[in-house]
């Protein structure tokens, strides 16, 4: 009996397997009769494209959703879950693709939340605190346990939905899009903790959309398309490309040329910028750079270093507390937001679903947040709807956004369509300036292709782009110039041609080589 | 003009003040809890009629008081468990099933008066317990420790609330299943019981504020006499901003104003219209929160009925 | 063009008293605006009524139906015109609100009697025919009370708890005021307006206040008093009624209650219904008339003194020689 | 052909859970001694019994429509306007003051300005809160609440002074009341009965405010604002001046509706102290009506005849077989609550029938969900 158990005291789940799941949404066949199985002491990763189905099979195996068809199976046992607590309590836990923490509530308080508190009904949140820094010790995933949420970005908010899901230490663990929001170093961490983790016994799902990644920790990998399994593979007896090619459907090019685009003048010139975080503490601090027509300008840092707000102070949606902003050398510094999308800044938020549309709003309605006071979209006042539409229609079809109809409410899109609306809404306006902060975050590769195509073909029609990324390799296969911001201050600009990884992970760090040997020359 | 600052003249304001409060303070707090839940309960005022009237006839039959209140719970249970039946498991929209309890509770409580009682009529009520040695500090004894029971209970639940909003498992459920109920459900907190009991507290707390006017403060029932009350004590919960102690804040607020209107109107030295008079603590309740600027968001999820979404 | 079907409904029912007596009974509808049992004002209408039926015979002399809680102006309206519409014989509007609604009504169904109250405009001048006004001189009641209430205050402060400064309510005041003053000049009568007429809790606190500012006798008008007489029997204030007769609510303080009796009215109406007169007249309960009457609580030990002042003041009432002014 | 069956269960939902009510109401009235038969006959003789019952219905149902409509801008800017009580009477009150000051000008001149007065003074009343929302941070839940108790007591103290009818200044009892408009000023009547003008008025705007929200950019940006704030900043909307102008709106329709009851059934304004007395209560029931409707102003026409019905037959009833008036009210709390409940039938049956349809159909191209929803919400009506 005692070899059933793991270190954490739960049983082991030494099988559980999905028949035949099939479910419906209004418009959607979103799984049809899908089977999936998985086992103690492996990573069983699921893949397929935006929409596939992956996140509806696993909300149904948290039983967050009931399925219309089939069976769970679990040790040989047939079982049935109607809620999470029912899943919680056959062992299986979940970290969700879209964040379920509480906002106004503190880390600790989010940890603590459905657990049994070692004093009664009292809450616990010291001993949950010190939890917290033990599990951020040892797994690298360092987080002020005080801290509300809110005051969180979204890599931080990562590291506690981990934190929560190894509190909790679950026997089957659903790893929903992990990884979208990690920068590679903490990736690395964190397959270090899956290893782990699968050494003791534990059953992992895994969920991703970079195929390196599930080289790297997967067993096996089960690939969806349209709601439909496409089969089961052993991860080692397939190629990186076969696997690309097998979940798409046709060949993807992973690499892409970077053509040479005459520079032209500089279209955003930030000068000594400061903002403040929603904590009130300086987040941006005396930052300056331009961006040029034609060129992408990427800017690493390690998530919550301030590119948000670095982002929101230029586009008018935060307060700017020092220094100015020029677009094409007018001063935009204290202009509002639809001033400054007026003069054809274009900006795709880091958090699209909160920032950038509307869950209730339909695609079409969300495709024209930007323009929709003006021509063709509105005339007089009166929204164009036949327009509206058009447009619409063209873009879903353009950005291949998989979804019923355009009249489908935006809310209820998969996660990498829901970015697809956004990009395709920012993208498609021709602007002038483009400030796109995570843009392939949670896109399938053929989506993550399509976009650095699109990204590319502005930046040759002469806008000038500002890429705020954490992938380092997606920073280092677009930009031309690479600005690495950390705490809010600018540690340095480097020409694509003279980045390392190295170099950039320093300079993350907080350390400008440069300087370094200067000041050592010295 | 000096007249109003005698100090007999704020002592009787300040019991007046204290007296007005306490079933604000009920039926507010327990709204607080069903609203940290996620529930808008525009209920109240008609569980507060029920709880008035029914423990007002038990006691009018029976002469015990504190069978009187058990009635006035029982009912204002029933009534919250109603409402958490139509908001939480048939996801009815709260604002109006709210207003639809409210005109129940304003019906019932007016046609069982008048099959059952037929005409106004008078009990013995909870009488002022001083509390020893308190009640003998001058100024402050008379005020606070010069009153019946029920308004002891009223204040003392107010840092009751907070301790279990704030301190316990419970109360960090209700908070998370107010602002995020996906979250909560996400992670076994069960967001139907969780509502379930907030609303029942709520109904409970409001049955108890209408008894605390019909046994303790009044001794008396008359249709529609809580006029709006209800009405009040919920707003009082945006006063204090979700807090118990800003609805404590409020309630004292607005019921201090509400005293120093009345004396206002007997000062000779004052001629202002009486309706003018009257307006003060509303037209008061409003400036302080402008001059308050206050950051606090409701609970996100206040008003939205949970659904897993499937 | 509505009007002309109503109307000749109506008309069988005019001729039929004339013909044979007893057949159909006399039909009554009344509308209020607040409860039959509210102890104040719509009660006393109500109960006049039944006094009125039980005097003819019994229900099958007379019928009342009544509309109660039509605080809604507009419902009121609805009701009026369809008891009117129903050939009911007199339809009484009872409540100063109501007024509009019959000047819009009445000319429609010129058989049937229309009664108004409380108010003395009977709409003859913008020649309308058949609706009677009723009043009540609630002054009058209102000065032997203050006559009582000076007599008997120790501290020489009364209190006064009234709902909206307005109608009867107003009058009442003014008269208690004068009454007061008339004993003791330098009486102070404070008055709180709490504007409401359902506020019981806020009425109490008004009590309340009117004992803390020193008040050892308190009065009050309309449905929400029953809070204030609970404050005052608490404080071992004395109570003096208006409307109806409140000394079952507190029978050690209540000490006198002025008590509407619209039977007088009622009366008068019928016998000039019988005789054809459908409206046009002006009613107006008085002390001298027997429609005011004042109700003494024989559980109060009121000192012989001051119930001969009383008296005193109803005689001079009656007789003209104390005039109350209410401007 | 079973998507008019569905679309017909959908409207008949709400009939079929007033019928549950009354049900219940049943037992209360036989408890009461009544007949049930005697007493809904009388209701729905009442309520749609002759032309002049209907019209009567539909006088009601005229304030409730307007302030629905009101409460359909409000909802959808995510701010819940519960002072149309407030806003009707302050709309009622100036439109009043215009009808007493120009006692020359030509009728409809004067009617126009009033309606105007109307809207204007219930936009003030609504702004405000709006304004304290915005700038403020005040809830507008406190703010209207404390707002019409501002205005009631404002009403009593204007028309007991400032506005008094001259002929009451005379008079012993001073009937808080204003002097009753000329008859030229009086919205004309439609068929010889109450019915007013002001009904047309309604219907007309409620297909403006469906044109409004669905079909400009202002109801855009509303409807934005209300369902996600930070994402309409980003969008360039102004967000604080959007929530100030639906308070506007919405109280500027409640506005109209005390303008309304005053031209076309009043004719004055009366007061006895409290608010219901001259708006009925439909600074209330009008929320009730418009969540009714869905929160569309097409959906809110039909809702508020129900309700008018509900409240016209209702009293019909009382004066029938003479039962307490409160039994009314309780009766009208449990169709609230009953039809209110009722709705998770429509929403799943909805939700079913689309999930089917798809699967039936995966070959048609032509997925549009709209057909079954009773009425389409223009999001989704948007490709006509
Ligand atoms: N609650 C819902 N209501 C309606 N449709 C839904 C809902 N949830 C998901 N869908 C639909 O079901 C399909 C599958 O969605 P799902 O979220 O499972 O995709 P996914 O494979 O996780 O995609 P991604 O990689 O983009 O996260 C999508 O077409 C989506 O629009
Ligand atoms: N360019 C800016 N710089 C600094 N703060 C800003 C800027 N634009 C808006 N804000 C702040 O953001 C918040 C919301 O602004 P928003 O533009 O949505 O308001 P608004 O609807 O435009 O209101 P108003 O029109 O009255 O200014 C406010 O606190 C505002 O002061
Ligand atoms: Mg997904
Ligand atoms: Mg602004």
């Amino acid at each position: 009996m005692s070899d059933n158990k793991l270190p954490s005291g739960h049983t082991r789940i030494d099988s559980l397997e999905m028949r035949g799941i099939t479910k419906r949404f209004p418009g959607v066949l979103a799984n049809n009769k899908v089977d999936f199985e998985v086992h103690a002491g492996e990573v069983h990763a699921l893949l397929g494209e935006n929409g596939a189905g992956k996140s509806t099979l696993m909300k149904i195996l948290y039983g967050l959703y009931g399925q219309d068809e089939g069976d769970i199976i679990l040790n040989g046992k047939k079982i049935k879950i109607d809620s999470p607590t029912d899943a919680i309590n056959h062992g299986i836990g979940m970290i969700h693709q879209h964040f379920m923490l509480v906002e106004t509530l503190t880390v600790a308080e989010n940890v603590a939340l459905g657990m049994p508190s070692s004093r009664g009904f009292l809450t616990d949140l010291d001993r949950v605190s010190e939890r917290i820094l033990e599990l951020g010790k040892i797994y690298g995933l360092e987080i002020d346990p005080s801290a509300y949420i809110w005051q969180l970005s979204v890599g931080q908010q990562q590291r506690v939905e981990i934190i929560k899901a190894l509190y909790r230490g679950a026997a089957l663990l659903i790893l929903d899009e992990p990884t979208a929001v990690l920068t590679p170093q903490e990736v690395k961490e964190f397959f270090v903790i899956m290893r782990q983790m699968v050494a003791d016994g534990h059953a992992l799902i895994f969920i991703s959309h970079k195929l390196h990644e599930i080289m790297d920790i997967c067993d096996r990998v089960t690939v969806l398309r349209d709601g439909e399994l496409v089969g089961t593979k052993i991860i080692k007896e397939i190629t990186k490309s076969e696997l690309a090619n097998w979940m798409v459907g046709r060949e993807v090019s992973m690499t892409r040329e970077l053509v040479d685009v005459e520079l032209g003048p500089a279209r955003l010139e930030v000068k000594g910028l400061c903002a403040d975080s929603n904590r009130g503490t300086p987040a941006v601090r005396d930052f300056t750079l331009n961006v040029h027509s034609g060129e992408i300008l990427g800017v690493a840092g390690i998530s919550g270093n301030g590119q948000k707000e670095l982002a929101e102070a230029i586009t008018g949606l935060r307060e700017v507390t020092g220094g100015s902003v020029l677009l094409e050398g007018e001063d935009i510094t204290h202009c509002r937001p639809g001033e400054v999308t007026e003069r054809m800044l274009s900006y795709i938020p880091e958090e699209r679903m909160r920032d950038g549309m509307i869950k209730d709003f339909s695609i079409a309605e969300n495709m024209i947040l930007r323009e929709h006071h003006k021509s063709p979209f509105a005339e007089k006042g009166f929204l164009m709807l036949k327009t509206i539409a058009k447009h619409s229609d063209q873009l879903i079809d353009r950005f291949r956004v998989k979804t019923p109809s355009r009249d489908t409410k935006a809310g209820t899109l998969s996660g990498g369509n829901i970015q697809k609306v956004v990009l395709a809404r920012e993208i498609s306006r021709q602007p002038r300036v483009l400030i796109a902060a995570q843009p392939t975050r949670g896109l399938d590769v053929g989506a993550t292709e399509y976009v650095h195509a699109q990204l590319l073909e502005q930046r040759a029609n002469g806008t000038a782009i500002m890429m705020i990324s954490e992938d380092l390799d997606e920073v280092m296969a677009l930009s031309d110039r690479i600005a690495v911001i950390c705490e809010g201050e600018l540690i340095g600009i480097v020409p694509r041609d003279e980045a390392t990884p190295e170099k950039l992970g320093l300079m993350m760090a907080g350390v400008n080589p440069e300087e370094e040997a200067a000041s050592a020359a010295r | 003009m000096s007249e109003i600052f005698s100090a007999s003249v704020i002592i009787s304001i300040l019991t007046s003040g204290i007296r007005l409060a306490t079933p604000y303070l009920y039926a507010a707090i327990g709204e607080t809890f069903s609203q940290r839940s996620g529930v808008l309960n525009l209920g109240v005022e008609g569980q507060m009629l029920l709880g008035a009237f029914v423990s007002f006839y038990v006691v009018f039959k029976t002469e015990n008081l504190w069978l009187g209140l058990l009635s006035a719970i029982i009912v204002g249970a029933l009534m919250g468990l109603a409402m958490a039946f139509v908001t939480v498991n048939l996801q009815a929209e709260q604002g109006i099933s709210g207003i639809g309890f409210y005109l129940f509770g304003l019906g019932m409580s007016d046609l069982l008066f008048k099959m059952l009682l037929g005409t106004v009529e008078t009990v013995k009520g909870f009488s002022v317990v001083p509390i020893p040695i308190l009640s003998k500090i001058p100024v402050i004894g008379e005020i606070f420790f010069n009153q019946n029971v029920l308004v002891y209970v009223a204040f003392l639940l107010v840092p009751i609330a907070w301790f279990v909003l704030n301190k316990t498992t419970l109360g960090l459920n209700i908070r998370s299943v107010g602002e995020n109920p996906e979250a909560a459900d996400s992670v076994g907190v069960s967001v139907v019981k969780i509502r379930y009991f907030t609303i029942i507290l709520g109904g409970i707390l409001s049955g108890v504020a209408g008894a605390s006017m019909s046994i303790a403060l009044l001794n008396v029932f008359q249709q529609n006499m809580t006029s709006g009350l209800g009405f009040i004590a919920v707003a009082l919960v945006y006063f204090g901003a979700w807090r118990a102690w800003g609805v404590l804040a409020g309630a004292l607020l607005f019921s201090m104003v509400q005293a120093i209107q009345l004396r206002i109107q007997i000062i000779d030295s004052i001629s202002l219209s009486p309706d003018i008079a009257v307006m003060m603590p509303y037209i008061l309740t409003i400036i302080v929160l402008v001059a308050s600027v206050s950051r606090v968001r409701a609970p996100s999820a206040l008003t939205k009925p949970f659904d897993r979404g499937e | 063009g509505s009007a002309a079907a109503p109307a000749e409904e109506a008309a069988p029912a005019e001729e039929m008293p004339a013909e044979e007596i007893p057949a159909e009974p006399f039909k009554v509808a009344i509308i209020m605006p607040s409860s039959i049992t509210d102890l104040a004002f719509s009660q006393s209408m109500y109960d006049a009524l039944v006094a009125v039926q039980e005097e003819m015979g019994g229900e099958s002399a007379m019928e009342i139906v009544y509309s109660e809680g039509m605080f809604v102006v507009d419902d009121a309206a609805a009701a009026i015109r369809d008891y009117a519409s129903e050939g009911y014989d007199l339809i009484i509007a009872h409540g100063s609100q109501y007024g509009s609604s019959l000047q819009e009504i009445a000319p429609d169904f010129p058989t049937t009697s229309f009664a108004w109250g409380t108010t003395l405009n009977t709409f003859k001048d913008e020649g309308i025919n058949n609706v009677f006004a009723y009043e009540a001189n609630s002054q009058e009641g209102g000065y032997v009370n203050g006559v009582m209430a000076a007599s008997l205050s120790k501290s020489g402060v009364i209190g006064v708890v009234g709902p909206i400064q307005a109608g009867d309510a107003d009058l009442y005041v003014k008269g208690f005021v004068a009454g007061a003053k008339s004993v003791n000049p330098d009486v102070e009568v404070n008055v709180n307006w709490i504007g409401s007429f359902s506020d019981v809790a806020l009425a109490a606190e008004a009590a309340n206040t009117h004992i803390g500012a020193g008040a050892d006798v308190l009065t009050g008008t309309a449905q929400m008093v029953p809070g204030a007489i609970g404050v005052a029997e608490e404080n071992g204030a004395l109570w003096f009624g208006t409307q109806a007769s409140q000394t079952s609510l507190a029978e050690d303080i209540v000490v006198a209650n002025q008590v509407y009796d619209w039977t007088v009215v009622l009366d008068e109406m019928l016998a000039n219904i019988k005789n054809g007169v459908y409206g046009g007249e002006a009613y107006t309960i008085t002390l001298a008339n027997g429609g005011l009457v004042m109700d003494y609580n024989s559980a109060f030990d009121l000192p012989a003194d001051v119930k001969a002042a009383a008296d005193a003041a109803v005689e001079g009432i009656i007789d003209g020689s104390i005039e109350i002014p209410v401007e | 052909m079973r998507s008019r069956m569905n679309a017909l269960f959908d409207a008949m939902l709400p009939v079929f859970a007033t019928l549950a009510a009354l049900g219940v109401g049943m037992i209360m009235l036989l408890i009461l001694r009544v007949s049930p038969l005697e007493a809904y006959g009388a209701l729905w003789e009442g309520a749609f019994g002759s032309t002049n019952a209907i019209a009567e219905t539909l006088v009601k149902a005229t304030p409730l429509l307007l302030v629905g409509l009101g409460i359909c801008i409000a909802f959808r800017a995510n701010v819940i306007n519960i002072g149309g009580e407030g806003q009707m009477i302050i709309g009622g009150i100036l439109a009043t003051q215009v009808g007493l000051t120009f006692t020359d000008a030509p009728g409809w001149l004067i009617i126009i300005l009033a309606m105007f007065a109307g809207f204007l003074g219930g936009a003030i009343w609504g702004g405000i809160p709006g304004a304290l929302k915005a700038y403020f941070n005040v809830n507008e839940i406190l703010s209207t609440v404390m707002m019409n108790a501002i205005a009631v007591q404002l009403m009593n103290f204007l028309l007991r002074g400032p506005m008094i009818d001259p002929a009451q200044l005379e008079k012993a009892s001073k009937i808080p009341q204003t002097a009753r408009l000329a008859e030229a000023f009086r919205l004309p009547r439609l068929v010889p009965t109450r019915l007013h003008l002001g009904f047309l008025i309604a219907l007309v705007l409620a297909i403006l405010v469906y044109i409004l929200l669905w079909r400009t950019t202002l109801g855009y940006r509303i409807r934005a604002v209300g369902q996600n704030p930070d994402a309409s900043r980003y969008g360039g909307i102004r967000v604080r001046r959007r929530i100030v102008l639906a308070l506007f709106l919405s109280g500027a329709f409640a506005g109209l509706a005390g303008a309304i009851q005053v031209y076309g059934v009043n004719y004055r304004m009366i007061t006895d102290g409290s608010a219901s007395g001259f708006t009925g209560a439909a600074g209330f029931n009008g929320i009730v009506a418009a969540l009714f409707g869905q929160l569309h102003p097409i959906g809110t026409i039909p809702a508020s005849i129900f309700f008018g019905a509900l409240l016209v037959g209702a009293n019909k009833m009382q004066r029938v077989v003479q039962i307490p008036s409160a039994l009314i009210t309780a009766l009208n709390g449990l169709v609230v609550v009953f039809v209110v409940s009722s709705e998770i039938w429509r929403k799943k049956r909805q939700r079913q029938r689309l999930a089917l349809a798809r699967q039936a159909e995966s070959e048609d191209d032509d997925v549009s969900p709209s057909a079954p929803e009773l009425y389409p919400p223009a999001e989704e009506a948007s490709e006509s």
